[in-house]
């Protein structure tokens, strides 16, 4: 609870990094009250106002099937929030787990970090395009896909902290006093670790957006019918010169969600313990 | 005219947008031939004395509040940058503590001794090279042709110190500053590096200021000591003066917390409490909280600098008050 | 006489130094080779040696946080290196340890009160957290420190203050026997005679054993009643603290007493 | 040195067949018969019963697993669907565009980042530091494929300074100048790992100016350019040489959506179309050559890591 609070002091220090927390929470409310909100259905046919121009009612103009730009966009506030938030914790729990047990119980952890090694060894944009070669294009799949990639790191950066932490005087003092496994992970190593995975966190959902960006481009994300921004940049790239709102507006959406997410990890990075600085590097 | 003189020097550390003094006007000379050791425990401003006088506070968060340093009968503080450096590693040199991170990792020893020599000679590679086989045969660093080619993890703590100490008498300064040579060694090693610091300024005839917080060591090896005191010389004196007429309450106080090795003691006379923090302001004089033989006077005001006997300066109101 | 409370028999402790494989050798290291020693009842045994002369792995495989390639420990009739780690859990309250580096030896995150009670309740020392108060209060007084610092957290105290709560962690748990790892090298010298006073008036207090770990001869010869001088994994001598400093006879023993800097008396 | 080599190598051998292992288990985990999907919907039921044969998959998993490699070790990677011919040919056509571009986008990388970063250290907290440092996170949170969209709608489409799409070889006409091609390509997928260069560069040079030795080369009276160069930055390179490393490994697969974009004939875009066409015995070949070459690379990195720090393979 220091670790947070501590944390979210370093982050009002910074001018810039409050306005990208303040970004953040209006992602956020989009994407809470997206019915609410949009102005349109996302996925409502007007096929009178194709490709129409930023105005009234369409504020910002409609894609080529007629579809209002600002509804879809609220919607993909939505898709990027969920992405970013299941991918932070399918990456933290599974890449957690196996990283702290791997480092605290050798034996055992020789042969998991050995098998996120062979994982390792496959580059992140590569094995999620195969993981996805292998299952359905859906939301769910999209976050166990680049969960599962950003997961490989963070095992091994725990693997490190953990590792660190073990040897710790205090540790080995709460050893000496007879505390048992549970004890000296739970109570003495796992909450050293919280504010420097908060960082983490912040980084991966940060570079989730990038790769689901770039899965929805490739037609190996999500489903096309889904108003995300991928999809909605990808659908519509080929009228970057026709309607330059398409693909202004959810590129600017993306850009301003990353920058701020990595302006946070950045600010909270400076105010965790120096040990593990380099452990957690984001862009 | 003394080799190095500091007057009035005055040292602040710069924190959240305040300046804490951690020295606090403090002044003495050095002479060549003479060593100067300046005792006190941590956060005392011995070391960042040292770094003052070397030129070394830039891009840190201390600041030179006021006083002066000549070396040479040259103003230090006012000097240009590229005029200082040209000092800097030449005539006036630093040892520094920790000869495990003293020296750059990715370097070969000998290169790094090379590299001050061409800064600051004018010799070719190759008699930098043969300046440094002898530079590293004085410091008795065994097989020097070929520990130059030794990395400094290859090598053990202390002759990694030696290595340091060849770096800097590499260009004959008048004035070393040895900056806790041997805390980080063993007592054995701590001896050899001693006496071979004893034996080069006798070689070369310059002034060594030896910062310490061990008593001992200062006492082996200095013609004069100075102990300092949450940034303030509290007593200077010759070794020989001072030892045998102990009279700041600090340096009593200091002796007595020493458990010696040659001679058994039942109870050691501690010094109660511990040094203020620093951003705590003490009135008066700023060892009146722990000083056994504090009175009201010592609350109110700051004790000036004074004469207790001829070379012999103290700061404190009532000078040896154990003996009455 | 009655039987040695702890009794060493040939201890052996490698390490094994880098990464080895099929095209490098991996360097074994004998961190400790072969010592023998008894603590008695009551008796502060210190171990005295330079960096990398094995002492503070003794003390380190005396509270089983390294293991031993050989030999055993006696402690009260158990060979504690030949039991699990489950089995030596409960010893851990007789055996304890006090470490070098107050800055490091307390975690961060917890206040004095929840470090301090922690082994009360693993050992089951304490029924409830108000019994549990009432024992860390009254060590804490007995370290000479206030009992309102069980509310804080560590970074709120000097190092000797530290240092104080670390040895109150050691006591609360009424151990036999105590192992101190340099405990005073990190302090500054009037804060180290503070905290030796305190070391020495709890031992003579409670009786507790202890083996003291230091490299500093004077250090040593203040707290011991017997003294090990330890060089390369050996040791070379033992015996009574008068014996080994006035009358040293091992030659390394005699060169480590000639190195120490002479220091004048100080004035009474 | 030879030793720590060697040995690097020799740990690298059990990973890379659990690596082959799960590219093998790839096609295996896809419903239906392997033969048939490695064949495609136009085979045959003969083609199919020829095929399982070949490849042994009336055989236990662990033998057809043997079998698999066995071909992949003798250079045989099974036959494209789509193109009709050998996977390692399909590959061979794709790999010079692959090549040119990381090592463009490399040279890119280093000109961009290090002296940005060096700067950005040196001159710590001034307006320089700040706009680049703001600048390269900027950089970091744009999504390529939109760079690269843009970068063709600038200065393709509207300045006319650079082709929009495609790479001719440069064996072909047009020769070294084809590799104008590629300026855009690099550059959009430099802007990224440009970024990542710049701030570690700068926090590695942070980082070493407060170690001791940097004191220690201060007090020998070095010009403080000197000092951070040939102290501060070269050791600030052991770390950075790393991050060149497993930057230029993983550019060959990072380049998917370059090449998509810029519809180059890479690697990248290989894969994508074979997974979009289904063409799973490239996909599987393609795979297995990046994971090979991404851990041949970072073997250098390791040796480049020797090389920098003598404390690595002296120890």
């Amino acid at each position: 609870m220091n670790g947070l609070i501590s944390v979210l002091r370093s982050v009002r220090e910074r001018r810039l990094a409050t306005i990208g927390l303040i970004w953040l929470a209006l992602v956020c409310i989009a994407a809470l009250g997206a019915p609410l909100l949009a102005p349109f259905d996302p996925l409502d046919f007007d096929p009178l106002a194709r490709l129409a121009e930023p105005g009234w009612p369409h504020l910002f103009g409609t894609d080529h099937f007629g579809r209002d730009t600002l509804s879809r966009a609220i919607y993909g506030a939505r898709m990027a929030v969920l992405i970013g938030t299941g991918s932070v914790f399918v990456a933290l729990v599974v890449g957690g787990i196996v990283g702290m047990l791997s480092a605290y119980f050798t034996k055992l952890g020789h042969l998991l970090m050995r098998a996120v090694d062979v994982l390792m060894a496959f580059p992140a944009l590569l094995l999620a395009l195969v993981l996805m070669t292998l299952l359905e294009r859906s939301v769910v799949n999209t976050i166990i896909v680049i969960g599962t990639v950003y997961a490989t790191t963070t095992a091994r950066i725990l693997f490190g902290m953990t590792l660190k932490l073990k040897g710790e005087v205090f540790v080995e003092a709460a050893i000496c006093s007879g505390a048992g496994h549970a004890s000296v992970l739970f109570r003495h190593i796992l909450p050293n670790l919280v504010s420097p995975l908060l960082v983490q966190a912040s980084f991966i959902f940060a570079f989730a957006q990038l790769q689901a960006a770039a899965l929805d481009f490739l037609g190996l994300g999500l489903p096309p019918e889904v108003p995300s921004w991928g999809n909605m940049l990808s659908e519509e790239r080929i009228y970057i010169t026709r309607a330059p709102w398409l693909l202004i507006f959810p590129g600017t959406l993306i850009i301003l969600t990353v920058f701020s997410m990595n302006l946070l990890g950045d600010a909270m990075r400076d105010s965790i313990d120096p040990r593990f600085r380099k452990d957690v590097k984001g862009v | 005219m003394a080799l190095l003189e500091v007057r009035d020097l005055g040292l602040a550390i710069a924190a959240g947008g305040r300046l804490l003094p951690v020295v606090r006007g403090i002044s003495f000379a050095v002479e060549e031939n003479e060593t100067l050791g300046i005792v006190g425990e941590s956060g005392c401003g011995k070391s960042l004395t040292a770094l003052a006088i070397m030129g070394l506070l830039e891009d840190t968060a201390i600041r030179i509040t006021g006083g002066s340093i000549r070396f040479e009968g040259r103003e230090l503080l006012t000097m240009a940058p590229a005029e200082r450096r040209a000092l800097m590693g030449n005539r006036m040199a630093i040892v520094f503590q920790e000869p495990m991170t003293s020296l750059n990792p990715v370097y070969r020893v000998g290169d790094q001794i090379v590299e001050v020599l061409r800064q600051h000679r004018d010799l070719s590679t190759s008699e930098a090279r043969e300046r440094t086989l002898r530079l590293l045969e004085m410091v008795q660093v065994p097989e020097p042709e070929q520990r130059v080619h030794s990395y400094p993890h290859q090598l053990s703590g202390g002759q990694r110190q030696r290595v340091m100490i060849a770096m800097a008498i590499a260009c004959d300064p008048r004035l070393l500053i040895a900056d806790e040579p041997t805390t980080a060694l063993d007592v054995t090693v701590q001896k050899e590096i001693l006496e071979l610091l004893q034996d080069l300024q006798k070689r070369m005839g310059s002034a060594i200021v030896l910062i310490s917080h061990d008593l001992g060591v200062i006492a082996e090896t200095c013609d004069r000591v100075a102990v300092m005191y949450r940034g303030t010389i509290v007593e200077e004196a010759t070794a020989g003066e001072l030892f045998a007429n102990v009279a700041h309450p600090y340096t009593r106080g200091l002796l007595a917390s020493i458990p010696p090795a040659d001679r058994d003691v039942e109870w050691l006379e501690a010094i109660p409490g511990r040094v203020p923090a620093v951003d705590q302001e003490i009135p008066g004089c700023a060892f009146h909280p722990r000083c056994p033989f504090v009175r009201d006077l010592c609350r109110t005001a700051r004790p000036e600098g004074r004469d207790f006997a001829p070379g012999h300066s103290i700061r404190c109101h009532f000078p040896r008050e154990w003996r009455t | 006489m009655t039987a040695p409370l702890l009794q060493l028999r040939d201890l052996r402790v490698h390490f094994r130094t880098g990464r080895g494989g099929l095209f490098r050798r991996r360097r074994i290291l004998e961190a400790v080779g072969g010592v023998s020693f008894d603590i008695h009842r009551g008796e502060v045994l210190g171990l005295v040696g330079e960096s990398g002369s094995g002492k503070s792995t003794i003390g380190r495989t005396l509270t089983r946080l390294e293991r031993p390639t050989g030999g055993e420990a006696i402690f009260e009739g158990t060979d504690i290196l030949a039991l699990t780690a489950r089995a030596f859990r409960p010893l851990r309250r007789r055996i304890q340890m006090i470490f070098q580096d107050p800055f490091a030896s307390l975690n961060p995150r917890l206040t004095i009160e929840q470090t301090l009670a922690e082994p009360l309740f693993i050992h089951r020392l304490a029924r409830d957290r108000s019994e549990a108060r009432d024992m860390i209060a009254e060590t804490l007084e007995l370290v000479g420190m206030d009992p309102d610092a069980m509310k804080r957290h560590p970074h709120e105290f000097s190092g000797g203050q530290r240092q104080r709560i670390g040895i109150a962690r050691v006591m609360i748990v009424k151990p036999r026997l105590v192992i101190a790892d340099e405990p005073v090298s990190a302090l500054d010298v009037s804060i180290q005679a503070q905290v030796l006073n305190l070391i020495k008036k709890l031992q003579r207090e409670s009786g507790v054993s202890m083996l003291f770990i230091s490299h500093d001869l004077g250090v040593v010869r203040y707290i011991s009643d017997r003294i090990a001088v330890m060089r390369r994994g050996k040791i070379v001598e033992i015996g009574d603290r008068n014996r080994i400093f006035d009358s040293p006879r091992h030659d390394y023993t005699r060169r480590l007493l000639a190195s120490i800097p002479r220091l004048p008396p100080a004035p009474n | 040195m030879l030793g720590y080599a060697l040995d690097r190598l020799l740990t690298l051998v059990p990973t890379l067949l659990a690596a082959s292992l799960l590219v093998f288990l790839f096609v295996r985990l896809i419903p239906g018969d392997p033969a048939a999907i490695l064949l495609g919907d136009a085979a045959t039921p003969e083609q199919v019963a020829a095929l399982t044969r070949e490849l042994g998959l009336d055989q236990p998993l662990w033998k057809q697993y043997f079998l698999w490699l066995g071909n992949i070790l003798e250079g045989d990677f099974g036959t494209s669907i789509f193109f009709g011919k050998p996977v390692l040919a399909v590959i061979a056509d794709s790999a010079e565009t692959s090549i040119l571009l990381a090592v463009t986008t490399m040279g890119w990388i280093v000109l961009i980042g290090v002296p940005i970063g060096i700067l950005a250290a040196v001159r710590q907290g001034s307006w320089i530091d700040q706009a680049t440092s703001g600048l390269a996170m900027l950089m970091a949170s744009v999504p390529t494929f939109w760079l690269g969209l843009y970068f063709i709608l600038v200065f393709a489409v509207g300045l006319g300074w650079f082709p929009s799409s495609g790479f001719p070889s440069i064996t072909g006409e047009g020769g070294l100048l084809n590799l104008r091609y590629l300026v855009l390509p690099s550059l959009t997928l430099a802007a990224p790992n440009a970024a990542l260069i710049i701030r570690l560069v700068r926090a590695s040079m942070l980082d070493v100016s407060r170690e001791d030795h940097v004191r220690t080369a201060r007090a020998k009276g070095l010009h403080p350019l000197r000092v951070a160069i040939k102290h501060i930055f070269r050791n600030a390179l052991i770390a950075v040489a790393g991050a060149f490393g497993f930057t230029f490994a993983a550019l060959v697969s990072e380049a998917v959506v370059t090449e998509t974009v810029f519809s180059l004939p890479g690697v990248g875009r290989l894969v994508v179309q074979s997974i979009l066409r289904r063409d799973y015995p490239v996909i599987q070949g393609v795979i297995l050559i990046v994971v090979v070459f991404y851990m041949f690379v970072n073997l250098l990195v390791d040796l480049a890591y020797a090389r920098l720090d003598p404390r690595v393979s002296l120890k």
